[in-house]
């Protein structure tokens, strides 16, 4: 038997027994129970170590605000750091650590901080480590060398490098009603929903739903709560249009009433179900939600308030009730409400001694005197903890008479061992969702708390959230908000389960600190303590966000679900204002921390959609090395044994000018425009004109946007009257079908065009060189393809090898080039059968690197050029600006600044020193490699051009055409490279175009 | 007739994958009609559209955003503003609608290289393609026959629902063999079968 | 954030492109005013509260969608097909002039 | 007001800590200024501070609706950078970056500038061919940049997805030493304190309702607490622009607001030793000093002044993360928030005098307002005090879009979204 593990009790398998590793020490602990409770079972009391002054802590807490017993869970090499003890379910071969702390969690070396504590009071940092205002040290380089000390000692768990082989997943779901939380209001309004025919999710974060209905000890209908509770369970499970999430966090509340959770569907197993994630990221669109989030127990500020032992009453009586665990043997109470008496006869009943009550209020009701005689406490009402006594571990505490209004009163202290400290501050509504919602919080007098307004637009709240603390008036709550979240009308009378009456109030004294000597902690995990609240007020830090932000009181882990209100009490007493006029922190996403994988789910990796053109199996079996163009893949080169990346393409274009080369042109963005104002519609996008275009041919085409710089080009071929195919560049196809279809909907709608993307619906394979036309007119049947039948523009149909397909002679490498177009699903047999048709004349493939060698040979722009800045004359294309018509951009393109000298133009570069060239060099008149300066331009494009035999290059130069002949340098100071170039025109290589006119 | 070649061609595994000890969540299947053709109408044209498309394929279209039927050999959907998707076991259905969708009722686009069709058939359909799309798939929804548009992730998606747990997937031909991985994983789960 | 297209119903805010100030109206085509062309391509209307918008439900029926958005709140009041809207008609090629 | 120090803090710490007098004054409104300044977040202060620190102009108040800097300067991922591709803005922003580097010093306030570095991640032989036209246009202004290849990112960020079978594989980035990181508040609260030691009034709580006129000319404010009149009124209110601009009849502005989301992680060991973005798509993450992992992406994508963000970037955020570091997954994300950006036209800032007489405005500061909070100070003080630009803000005017001069850093055009 463990040491703490009561005989009986508990809603844990006993039967069951789990065995687990914590810091390297084997436990066992039973199914049903936390790391935390399992580890208290075991009579573990250290559970970490504090952020900034490494102070020993155990667990304060039983749920999702714990912030003290932050662990790193093990899956192999995969680390899973700062998880709350308290929200990890054990199982075998659970494998945990504790976190911040060196060498061991009980010698933790960083200890010694806490003897700075004065010095390093809240926001100390930001008042020296600024070093000397000269020498070695000076700027900002003696705060990185303290940067890097402060660093190391900060921050909690480690995070690993080992990739997290788990899977994680979304999914989508949508519902009449979201009860967010399974507490006896959220299981009352889910059933009442239910039943009313309403579509209904229940999500509950813990691994069983019920809430406090399984730890409260009380009775309904005169069974434990816990029975009741799983009876509606049942009957929730028998509707057809319930879905019960368990250990699911509603994290985000989110526009139109989307609503974000996470469920943790594997955590609890030791490896998960085939195909089955890890964590399922719920995306809930509900018409409305039901809050029944309860409430969070607050500490109460004290010195001493920190040393493991001292814990929550409400986690205490959890930590009895549902997981047969005694905190401890003798347990001292304190309270400024009566909710803590029922936890020190729960823990009474579980075989603890009490060995007293300390309120702060002066008197107390009848019935917490009764509790507390049931409990066999001493009752000591105006009294106080000042202190607590032991090193890691609680030995006794110190009480004295206190008062509201004088505080303590330290003549009478006593001394009483004790081994753990309960503690109750009040409650504070678990009012997140709501607030992320957009609701600004209320404060209640009464309550001592911060409370949801009337319900908002999609949400309606039950129980513990609204500040009704009774169980049964929670289920009638609960009831209500069912029906009416489901669109019910109210009911004038329900017959409620009887639930024993609780005589006890929930109202707590407005006490948050007791003052006395020594550190009171606010905010544990970041070591907030009272006296750095006091100080922000001193230095001017009041309002609450500065409160947060100066001593980051709330921003640990936990988020301040616990030191929130303490703080904003002590820093409204320091100003002598109400707590509402200090403010409330509005409440952002995500609830409780959420793990990075489940948001991201399988959006990234092997997961992440790419797009494969029709023959891209044949690249891969030719050797192509593919390069990843947006989403797209495409042949870079098809590289033979042993060559270069160089040598492989300069071998391809030179083949190809040689005799003929064939690449894949699919990704090419192709879309359908089709309908009687087709042509009219074409004018109206492009720079130049369409409508005069013959069925049967081709024309470039120069888009602009509204603001008169270039967009994209591409050829639009005309296959009818009202039947164009319009291509555009592969990386802008999206955005070119998007603009043209804004335009079509929202400026022209009275014209008569259809647009729809038919890039997939072909496949293309362009073939150039010299012997290109033999090449094709050996293998097409159907149609002629000499210049007379298939002059240069123009298009033809035909078949390949049985398929049919459609030839463009257009060209992009200068050669006498062909387009093939043929339906996808054919384009691999088309493709093989031209590669066939080639090999007799030596066709080669080739990738986009000789693609954009023979482009730069030929000075045609691609997105390297039309780059968002450049005007159509920048890149010597204002003869497609037509003057005939106007035309998108046509109004804008000759603003001053678009026309004025010196703008960066296209031009080509020799390289005189026969090294190569690289995009991205810069062009300047002068080297100077010490202090490089007056840049003219840089280059975007660079190749060996096996046609000219050198290194050349298309570049971008203030002042282009006029340099023509002149020297200049490149001047590439990152990758070292300068040297002399000669500026050119950018039509390198057959500038009449004799080749591809043929 | 050469035949198209399917780009699921190397992913595609037929048999039973995934968690299927406890019997198969789905079935997943490439359906490969000889035809996909998309008519559009002009604004006012609609009616006459679905005249037409009722004349060549028998399907009966229902007024209404979505619209959809389907037959043995045909199967036809509305998935924009005067826009449908028409399917045809064999091929050659834009030649058949063309000179019946004259140029004054709208226009008429061969597809049958460029979507890919898939079919999701069983008792976990919904729950898969819910990992997938914002979209609400349950039948009150979602009714026999209709189609939508939707995304999952940069996948343009058009759906029809073929049966009470039967969906049909028009993808991007580009997109098909990636978009069939991520379905084979979202599957795994509930165990499913290829066929 | 959902948005109910008048043809799909109600979808997730991630189908949708954002195409902004729905309040520009397109110069004529044919006019060389530079103040009017350089109100419509830069200067926008930008309201805290309700805002006139343009919506594309790009990953769905790719109709594009004019919004009544309040920017404060993100609540969408009214959602009509933008080619409904009465768009001005404007565009027009300026009769006379030729291709 | 005492000095900090080391000194001072231990001999505060000796007292108690109860010595310690406020960072700035609470002072009331006077009835009139020399300069009114509208907006008490960075850029507000700090041109208060360099009104009065480099002009001699000290009768200032600066005026803040809510807290001080309660907009963007407190709400940021912190990164100080100058690594842009036009001269225009990386001028500005190297400017800007000296004066970070003496920030501390100048403001006797720690503002943590750590000069990690940035690095700009390349997935493509194109996109280093891009980072490399960038980095030698830095270095022909003098700024530093260099190249590093993927064995020198894979041992600088350990944990980085360096293999070639990456769904986009690494190969190379442009890396900016001196660049990095600072803490963002203490910027908003070392100019507070740096100004308010030179006599600016700082009032908070204190909302502008209106603009008080003489004909065209701006002559002061109306606000919650009573009116104030100015010989100049500027207005420094990012992503408030619209709203405020419209007190003062202009609705148009080549502006649109939009809603920039970040995110933190809780505290890690230390993990990441610089500031890094990802070539293919939109992200960027560094680590703070507390050790949370501080990252972000794409704007929403709409118009909004709510503070609020989506879930679909919150999505696609995380994922590229892990595209970046796959290790990642198990983390989780503590905090998220959402900033309102003033998004221009052109992705560049405006600071000018006008558009009215009497009036100064700066705005359009679309992502990177945090880093360029000292020199856009510094160049709007400036602008205030002699009526001109200084030479570094002299581009950033108001009708280079009519004029066609538009600082287009990523070429988008105009669609303020993309910037």
């Amino acid at each position: 038997m463990s040491p703490r593990r009561t005989p009986s009790g508990g809603r844990i398998d006993r039967l069951r027994t789990i065995r687990f590793i914590f810091d390297g020490t084997a436990y066992t602990g039973h199914q049903g129970d936390t790391l935390a409770s399992a580890l208290l079972a075991n009579g573990v009391s250290l559970f970490g170590r504090s952020f900034k002054y490494h102070r020993p802590r155990g667990v304060l807490t039983a749920g999702v605000d714990e912030p003290n017993a932050l662990v790193t869970v093990l899956r192999g090499e995969v680390r899973e750091p700062n998880i709350p003890a308290t929200m990890v379910e054990i199982h075998d071969g659970l494998t945990a650590v504790s976190q911040n702390r060196f060498p061991s969690l009980a010698y933790d070396v960083s200890a010694i901080n806490q003897l700075g504590g004065k010095f390093i009071s809240a926001g100390f940092y930001y008042k020296t480590f600024m070093g000397p205002l000269i020498g070695p040290l000076k700027g900002t380089r003696f705060w990185m060398l303290c940067e890097k000390i402060i660093r190391r000692a900060a921050g909690l768990g480690r995070a690993g490098h080992a990739p997290d082989p788990s899977r994680y997943e979304r999914m989508n779901a949508f519902c009449d009603v979201l009860v967010v939380g399974s507490g006896p209001a959220g299981l009352a309004a889910a059933l009442e929903a239910a039943q009313s025919g309403a579509r209904v999710i229940l999500a509950e974060l813990d691994p069983c739903f019920g809430g406090s209905a399984n730890w409260s000890g009380e009775k309904i209908d005169g069974e434990p709560a816990a029975t009741w509770a799983s009876d509606v369970v049942g009957e929730l499970k028998a509707h057809g249009n319930v879905r019960l999430l368990k250990r699911t966090t509603v994290w985000g509340y989110y526009d139109g009433n989307t609503l974000a959770a996470i469920e943790r569907v594997g955590d609890h197993k030791d490896a998960p179900a085939r195909g089955a994630p890890r964590h399922r990221h719920w995306t809930i669109r509900a018409k409305s939600v039901v809050l029944a989030t309860g409430a969070f127990e607050r500490p109460l500020v004290f010195p001493g308030n920190d040393r493991p032992g001292v814990m929550m009453a409400s986690a205490a009586m959890r930590y009895a009730n549902q997981y047969g665990v005694l905190p401890g043997e003798k347990i001292a109470v304190l309270a400024n409400n009566d909710s803590a008496y029922r936890a020190a006869v729960a823990l009474a009943k579980a075989g603890a001694r009490i060995v007293a009550i300390a309120d702060l209020r002066p008197d107390v009701s009848a019935a917490c005197r009764k509790l507390a005689t049931e409990a066999g406490a001493e009752l000591l009402t105006g009294h106080a903890v000042i202190g607590t006594e032991g090193g890691k571990k609680l030995s006794g505490v110190k009480l004295a008479p206190f008062s509201a209004a004088s505080g303590v009163s330290k003549g009478n202290a006593r001394d009483i061992g004790a081994d753990c400290l309960v503690v109750s501050g009040g409650w504070s509504p678990t009012i997140h969702l709501a607030s992320q919602a957009g609701a600004r919080p209320l404060w209640s007098d009464d309550l001592q708390a911060f409370l949801p307004p009337e319900a908002g637009k999609g949400w309606i709240g039950a129980g513990a959230f609204n500040g009704t603390f009774s169980t049964a008036e929670a289920i009638s709550e609960g009831f209500a908000a069912g029906r009416k979240a489901a669109g019910q009308p109210a009911l004038e009378t329900t017959t409620l389960p009887d639930v024993e009456p609780a005589p006890l109030d929930p109202n707590p004294a407005p006490v948050f600190e007791i003052k006395a000597k020594g550190k009171a902690f606010v905010d544990f995990q970041h070591d907030v303590t009272a006296d750095d609240v006091r100080l922000a007020h001193l230095e001017g830090f009041v309002s609450v966000e500065h409160l947060k932000r100066y001593t980051t009181l709330g921003m640990a882990t936990d988020q301040g679900k616990g030191s929130n209100v303490p703080g904003l009490a002590i820093m409204a007493e320091a100003l002598g204002k109400p707590i509402p006029e200090v403010g409330t922190t509005r409440f952002r996403p995500p609830y409780a921390p959420v793990s990075v994988g489940a948001l991201a789910a399988e959006r990234f990796g092997d997961l992440k959609p790419d797009r494969l053109t029709p023959m891209h199996d044949w690249h891969l079996e030719n050797g192509a090395t593919m390069y990843s163009a947006g989403l797209w893949f495409r042949p870079m080169i098809y590289g033979g044994p042993g060559e270069t990346i160089e040598q492989a393409y300069v071998r391809e274009a030179g083949a190809t000018r040689e005799t003929a080369g064939i690449v894949d042109v699919s990704t090419l963005g192709k879309i359908a425009v089709q309908g009687p104002d087709a042509a009219e519609f074409l004018d109206r996008v492009y720079s130049n004109v369409f409508s005069t275009l013959p069925v049967g041919k081709a024309r470039y085409g120069l888009m602009l946007r509204e603001d008169g710089l270039v967009f994209d080009d591409g050829t639009t071929w005309r296959l009818g009257e009202h039947d164009f195919l319009m291509t555009t560049t592969t990386a802008n196809a999206g955005k070119v079908m998007q603009h043209l279809e804004y335009f079509l909907d929202v400026v022209w709608p009275d014209l008569k065009v259809h647009l729809t993307s038919v890039t997939d619906q072909w496949a293309g394979a362009a073939i150039g060189g010299p012997r290109a036309r033999e090449i094709l007119a050996s293998c097409v049947t159907g149609t002629r393809v000499d210049n007379e039948a298939l002059p240069f523009m123009g298009i033809v149909h035909g078949e390949i090898a049985g398929a049919p397909v459609m030839i463009c002679r257009l060209s992009f490498s200068g050669e006498m080039a062909f387009e093939v177009y043929s339906g996808a699903g054919h384009g691999t047999h088309v493709w093989e059968a031209l590669i066939e048709a080639g090999k007799p004349f030596g066709m080669v493939p080739y990738g986009l690197e000789a693609l954009g060698t023979m482009r730069i040979e030929k000075g045609h722009v691609t997105g390297a050029e039309i780059d968002g800045r450049t005007s159509a004359r920048d890149l010597h294309l204002g003869w497609m600006l037509s003057k005939k018509k106007p035309f998108i951009g046509s109004a804008m393109m000759d603003r001053e600044g678009l026309s004025a000298s010196g703008r960066l133009e296209l031009v080509g570069l020799i390289s005189l020193d026969n090294r190569p060239l690289s995009g991205g060099a810069h062009i300047v008149e002068e080297v100077d490699t010490a202090n490089p300066h007056g840049s003219l331009g840089h280059i975007t494009a660079a190749c060996f051009s096996p046609a000219l035999g050198k290194y050349i290059a298309l570049a971008l130069v203030s002042g282009g055409k006029a340099r023509h002949g002149k020297r200049a340098h490149v001047s590439d100071p990152l990758r070292n490279r300068f040297g002399p170039v000669e500026i050119v025109s950018h039509h390198f290589f057959d500038p009449e175009g004799k080749r591809m006119h043929g | 007739m050469v035949e198209q070649l399917s780009p699921l061609e190397p992913v595609f595994r037929p048999g039973s994958h995934g968690n299927f000890v406890d019997g198969v969540g789905v079935t997943l299947s490439e359906i490969a009609p000889g035809s996909i053709v998309q008519l559009a109408a002009w604004p006012g044209e609609e009616k006459k559209l679905m005249a037409t498309i009722g004349s060549v394929t028998g399907l009966k279209l229902a007024d209404g955003a979505g619209t959809g039927a389907s037959s043995e050999r045909y199967t036809a959907f509305g998935f924009a503003p005067g826009k449908f998707l028409v399917s045809d076991a064999s091929e050659g259905l834009a030649t058949a609608f063309a000179g019946k969708v004259t140029a004054a009722i709208g226009t008429i686009t061969d597809l049958s290289h460029g979507r890919t069709a898939i079919r999701i058939g069983g008792p976990k359909s919904e729950w898969v393609l819910a990992k997938l799309f914002a979209v609400d798939f349950a039948l009150a929804a979602f009714p026999q026959g209709s189609g939508i548009s939707t995304t999952h992730h940069d996948v343009f998606t058009q759906i029809q629902r073929s049966g009470p747990d039967s969906f049909d997937l028009y993808v991007f031909r580009s997109f098909a063999r990636s978009f069939w991985k991520m379905l084979c994983h979202a599957s795994d789960e509930v165990g499913y079968e290829v066929r | 954030m959902l948005i109910t297209c008048p043809y799909c119903g109600p979808r997730d805010v991630s189908e949708f492109a954002y195409q902004g100030d729905g309040n520009r109206t397109r110069p004529d085509p044919a006019s060389t005013d530079p103040e009017a062309w350089n109100a419509y391509v830069y200067d926008r209307l930008n309201p805290a509260g309700l805002h006139n918008e343009i919506w594309q439900h790009a990953g769905g029926c790719r109709a594009h969608l004019a919004v009544v958005r309040d920017t404060l709140t993100h609540e969408i009041s009214s959602v009509r097909f933008a080619r409904e809207h009465g768009a001005p008609a404007h565009g027009r090629r300026k009769p006379g002039a030729k291709a | 007001m005492a000095e900090y120090s080391a000194f001072s803090l231990l001999k505060n710490a000796l007292s108690g800590n109860r010595d310690w007098k406020p960072a700035w004054r609470k002072p009331s409104p006077k009835a009139s200024y020399d300069v009114v300044i509208i907006g008490g977040g960075g850029h507000g202060l700090s041109t208060a501070y360099y009104l009065a620190k480099e002009f001699g102009i000290t009768n200032v108040a600066v005026l803040e609706k809510g807290y001080l800097g309660s907009g963007n300067v407190g709400r940021n991922t912190t990164a100080v950078r100058s690594n842009y591709l036009l001269p225009q803005n990386t001028r500005f922003y190297e400017h800007s970056m000296k004066m970070w580097e003496n920030l501390s010093h100048d403001l006797n306030y720690n503002v943590m500038f750590s000069q990690r570095g940035v690095l700009n991640l390349a997935h493509t032989p194109g996109q280093l061919d891009d980072l490399a036209r960038k980095g030698n246009a830095m270095r022909h202004l003098g700024v530093d940049a260099e190249l590093m290849t993927p064995a020198e990112i894979g041992r600088r960020v350990p944990g980085l997805d360096m293999s070639q079978q990456a769904r986009f594989p690494i190969y190379g980035g442009l890396m900016q030493e001196r660049a990095g990181t600072a803490r963002h508040d203490a910027v908003a609260w070392g100019y507070a304190r740096g100004a308010d030691r030179r006599g600016v009034d700082i009032i908070e709580n204190c909302e502008v309702t209106g603009f008080l006129r003489d004909g065209d000319r701006v002559t002061g404010v109306s606000t919650s607490r009573g009116e104030i009149r100015a010989r100049k009124v500027a207005v420094a209110v990012a992503g408030s622009t619209g709203r405020v601009m419209q007190l003062a009849g202009i609705d148009r502005m080549p502006i649109e607001s939009h809603v920039l989301q970040a995110f933190v992680s809780e505290s890690l060991k230390p993990f990441l030793d610089t500031v890094l973005t990802f070539g293919m798509g939109h992200f960027y993450v560094g680590q703070s000093d507390k050790g949370g992992l501080v990252y972000g992406g794409d704007l929403d994508g709409y118009n909004s002044y709510a503070q609020r963000g989506s879930l679909p970037i919150v999505e696609e955020v995380m994922s590229e993360m892990l595209a970046l570091f796959p290790s990642l997954a198990p983390v989780r994300v503590l905090r998220s928030w959402g900033g309102v950006c003033d998004m221009s036209m052109d992705g560049s800032p405006i600071i000018t005098t006008g558009p009215l007489p009497g009036m100064y405005l700066n705005c359009g500061w679309c992502y990177g307002g945090f880093k360029a909070t000292p020199a856009s100070g510094f160049c709007f003080a400036h602008t205030i005090a002699k009526d001109a630009p200084h030479e570094f803000n002299a581009p950033f005017t108001l009708d280079r879009f009519s004029r066609g001069t538009v600082i287009d850093d990523k070429g988008q055009g105009p669609t303020p979204r993309m910037h």
